[in-house]
């Protein structure tokens, strides 16, 4: 312990959820037309019909069902941090539809997860999830994981 | 075509053709040397080929390359330095994988407008191997630095999404992508600027590593160093230089529509469709009126996915392409010939339905009765396509208009398409960009 | 003029005039934001000058910053997107310094080509603080990154070079030089997009720090984040929506001329004019005949040197409005106002006389005559200059349009000149570029 | 000793002089046009009357005049090597107009010689020098000095 817990980037979900179930990914939503951003916009409306510059953090539905999947069989550059030293473990990556928001969502499976365990169509929620560890912080991260599968 | 209506806000009603009146390259492969030199190669042998001297030239248009540091050392500067600094007005264009059509595009327009007679486009770049990466540095803002360091999201992990979903959607199987690099590569060996100019059997796909479930390193197009360039001009100055030029008489360059509702690299998601009505095109009436449609997906016996709430199709890709047969005045019947962006062979699938060759869904069964490849009633990639080539990402769309000019001059030797009159070629890059140029003779 | 027979090859005849229906700014500063929020600021504040609503943009023009990593997030998609993307056609230029201008100059051929009816031009950045440095990475085939390697020679080593070249050749002093700086800041107080607004006196700029002898801190140009946007339109389209547009009556995108015989960054050497007779223009007569004229110096009693082979000013700079007035119909004589590139006091004297407005030497004199300044003969920078705002590279070849546009309005407050009806604007960048446009009512 | 002396550029100026007075820059001739260009060009011919593309290594003037000069007060930024532990020692740069080529050519003076020795106008040589060093190598590179200066 003792290693701060940082959001790899600011904003995009529930920091410190009280609850694991509380997590939630953050976007924003017009208080003008209602569009619905993630990553948020803060500045100005993307909907090109609205001038709205009132954009109000919102939390996205925590599940959605697999639009479609892959994974990394080989090391990416960085910035995306992985120790040189060791193997390459390809991890998972999972573009989720959200009903409420209409909107296709990517982010890395929970750990353990293979495309072999996915299936376009199935469930998904949304989980804190940890991206990598360096010597002075924790980076944290959303992940999807298949409802019903363990944590 | 219903997605004609798509695009005609942004794409302008015909306002004239220009000639092509010269194409070059520089081959395809990994050389060692500075972009600016292939380009300067590309570039004279452009002008050769249209029997004019680089002073004769009043405007280059360079694509830029995003290596090289300072912006590509400014692309058209630097081709305009090389060949000799002559006065000639410049521009350099950057807009991803469709930079090349861009800068076809400004020179089209310079020539329209009056403002230059002879214009010589080159596009060049020096690609280095493996993935390509964002620059140094820590950029929060940037989503294109930002999905490599959260996701490691490379741009086959993006084609492998795209790939997976279409064998969910529409039955495809890694067979049919394998068959497409079958195609290309028998292409690409009868094409001297090809970097890679041998046969491949479906067997080797099959047993090449997988690189982004379910692509396969053979799936998905290398990174090349290469050239091309081209000399246009209006059609006054053409008339007057030669008896049988090739002509533009479409440069797509239109944006996405909001909302954007299929996943583009970079980014991390699509728009919400929530709130706005697709039907509506435009999303004027986004004021407030939140639609919750449930997400369906049900599977069929063939394990064939129909899922979503949003058709796949309706998207960009279709709509650039809706933006030059509209512009050109022509449709998918009349094309002898298409280059399209095959990033991934399941990409060159997408394309077949988004550029109007089959219905969506069609793609695979079009390319297994044989329609695209050489021979077959729609050649598409008849160059060898990037699975020849490799990407070089400025030089790529320009090249696909030199396979066009050649094709329709009927210089295309082994892969030449017989009495071809009309190609079409077609692009996506990141950041919505794509392009989509018709040449006709 | 004999300098306009420089640049007939490369220029067009005069082939028709834009409206500029709109203009806006984001205020120069240091605000720790995006350039793309910049940018979009500044473009709703020309859409709501134009009175028109977005998405009646048919063409969305970006000026490319070279920062943000990739290439600019790709400038018009960025801007595009974040206006809400409405399938306009988009470009994106770069051309160092004259990145702007060339994005104007795009728009413009698209219109005058019937392309486009009504076009967003906008160029933003987030500078960073301190000197402009080359990406990281070795590039020896990149002169950028060369230059800062062998000889650690930044952009301010460069305008001092030319400072005391002026000094040497003309007798121009550090007293003219910060005299810039005193009218500049002057005029810069009475401009809210400014980012410096307080009046500087001649004893600060002396009692600032030298950066590159001759040339002190208060005589160069800040790093600022910034945005300036238009909203251009064809004729018939401004006839139909307002009664008094203002026209872009010409935008000059020409490159050097072999042999470049001004030293010009970010380059180790001129061209050799050795060979070539530089009187022929274009070097055509360059058959191995081998000029080895001696290098004459002299200096007079007031220490002035008379020095070298080539006249300095038959150069680069004097083309690039030479080829404006040729397209504008227009000459020095008819301008109320110019907006040029004072990246350092001593080059705002180079400009008066490259656009002409005095005889090579004599700047300083016009300059202390008062002829430059607010309430002047013909003041040059009104606006402030960059000496007030600061460089926002892509950003600032369209504010100089910008402030042409209100001067011509009569909408520059405290600022006025009256009765303005033409200006002049004028830049030049890295790698052979700089842009001059003609704005008049 | 032991580290190798590098040039910090290849080709561009003679790296092992026989004797110190041979150091010369070294440019290209076009065979066809006899342009000369510095840096050199080895593909094609910058002339744009001329499709050269033979081009001869040539060694340039060994002498010119101050065009004009500068120093630089600040640190410069990075490639440039300096040791930031080291307060910033100003350097000196010449634009140098060669005769014979009609040329003009910028590089560091000698250390040691400061914008208050110089002249517009004045005689300078080019003399091989050291740009840097690092624990492998010692990158060399060409300097001017004013003609008559103490080496
Ligand atoms: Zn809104
Ligand atoms: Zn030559």
């Amino acid at each position: 312990m003792g290693r701060a817990r940082t959001p790899v980037v600011a904003g995009w979900f529930t920091e410190e959820p009280e609850r694991p179930e509380d997590f939630r990914l953050l976007g924003t939503r017009c208080a003008d037309c209602s569009a619905v951003f993630f990553p948020r916009e803060d500045d100005f409306c993307r909907n090109p019909a609205c001038c709205g510059t009132r954009l109000l953090e919102v939390p996205l539905s925590p599940r959605g069902r697999v639009w479609s999947f892959t994974d990394g069989r080989y090391r990416p550059p960085a910035p995306y941090v992985s120790d040189p030293a060791r193997e390459w473990e390809p991890y998972t990556l999972v573009a989720v539809e959200l009903a409420a928001e209409r909107m296709v969502v990517l982010g890395q499976a929970v750990p353990g997860i293979t495309v072999a365990d996915l299936a376009v169509g199935m469930e998904v929620e949304v989980v804190p999830g940890v991206l990598n560890e360096d010597d002075e912080r924790v980076w944290t991260t959303w992940h999807w994981r298949p409802v019903g599968a363990r944590p | 075509m219903d997605h004609l209506a798509l695009a005609s806000g942004g794409s302008a009603a015909v306002t004239g053709d220009v000639a092509v009146l010269g194409a070059g390259m520089h081959p395809w492969g990994k050389w060692g040397r500075g972009f600016t030199e292939y380009g300067v190669a590309a570039a004279r042998e452009a002008l050769a080929d249209a029997g004019l001297d680089w002073t004769r030239v009043t405007l280059v248009c360079g694509a830029q390359t995003v290596r090289g540091g300072y912006p590509g050392h400014v692309a058209g500067a630097a081709f305009a330095r090389a060949l000799g600094w002559q006065g000639a007005r410049v521009s350099s264009s950057y807009a991803a994988c469709a930079s090349g059509a861009q800068a076809v595009n400004t020179a089209r327009a310079h020539i329209l407008a009056g403002m230059a007679d002879v214009a010589l486009v080159v596009g060049a770049d020096a690609a280095p191997k493996g993935f390509f990466a964002p620059a140094g540095g820590e950029r929060a803002d940037d989503p294109d630095w930002l999905r490599f360091r959260i996701l490691g999201a490379t741009n086959p992990a993006y084609f492998a999404l795209y790939a997976r979903r279409r064998m969910a959607v529409h039955g495809d199987t890694a067979e049919d992508f394998a068959l497409v690099k079958v195609k290309n590569a028998a292409a690409g060996a009868a094409n001297p600027c090809a970097r890679y100019r041998r046969a491949v059997t479906a067997d080797e796909v099959a047993a090449s590593p997988v690189v982004a479930d379910p692509l396969r390193l053979l799936d998905i197009c290398a990174t090349s160093d290469g050239a091309a360039a081209l000399v246009l001009s209006s059609m006054e100055f053409a008339r007057r230089h030669t008896a049988h030029p090739v002509w533009i008489t479409a440069v797509s360059t239109v944006t996405p529509r909001f909302p954007q509702t299929v996943l583009e690299l970079p980014d991390f998601a699509t728009d919400s469709a929530a709130g706005t009505d697709p039907a509506a095109g435009t999303g004027k009436d986004g004021a407030g009126t939140v639609r919750t449609g449930a997400v369906q997906a049900g599977r069929d016996h063939a394990g064939t996915v129909h899922a979503g709430t949003e058709p796949d199709r309706a998207g960009f890709r279709a709509s650039i392409a809706a933006a030059a047969y509209e512009e050109a005045g022509a449709g998918p019947e009349d094309l002898d010939l298409a280059e399209v962006y095959d990033l991934s062979t399941a990409l060159e699938l997408q394309w077949y339905e988004d550029i109007g060759l089959c219905p969506p869904g069609d793609a695979a069964r079009l390319l297994r009765e044989g329609a695209t490849g050489l021979g077959g009633r729609i050649p598409v990639n008849p160059s060898g396509g990037l699975a020849s080539f490799g990407e070089a990402v400025p030089a790529q769309a320009i090249a696909q208009v030199c396979e066009a000019v050649r094709q329709l001059r009927g210089q295309a030797g082994d892969r030449q398409i017989e009495g071809a009159r009309v190609a079409l070629t077609a692009n996506q890059g990141l950041f919505g960009h794509g392009s989509s140029v018709v040449v006709v003779r």
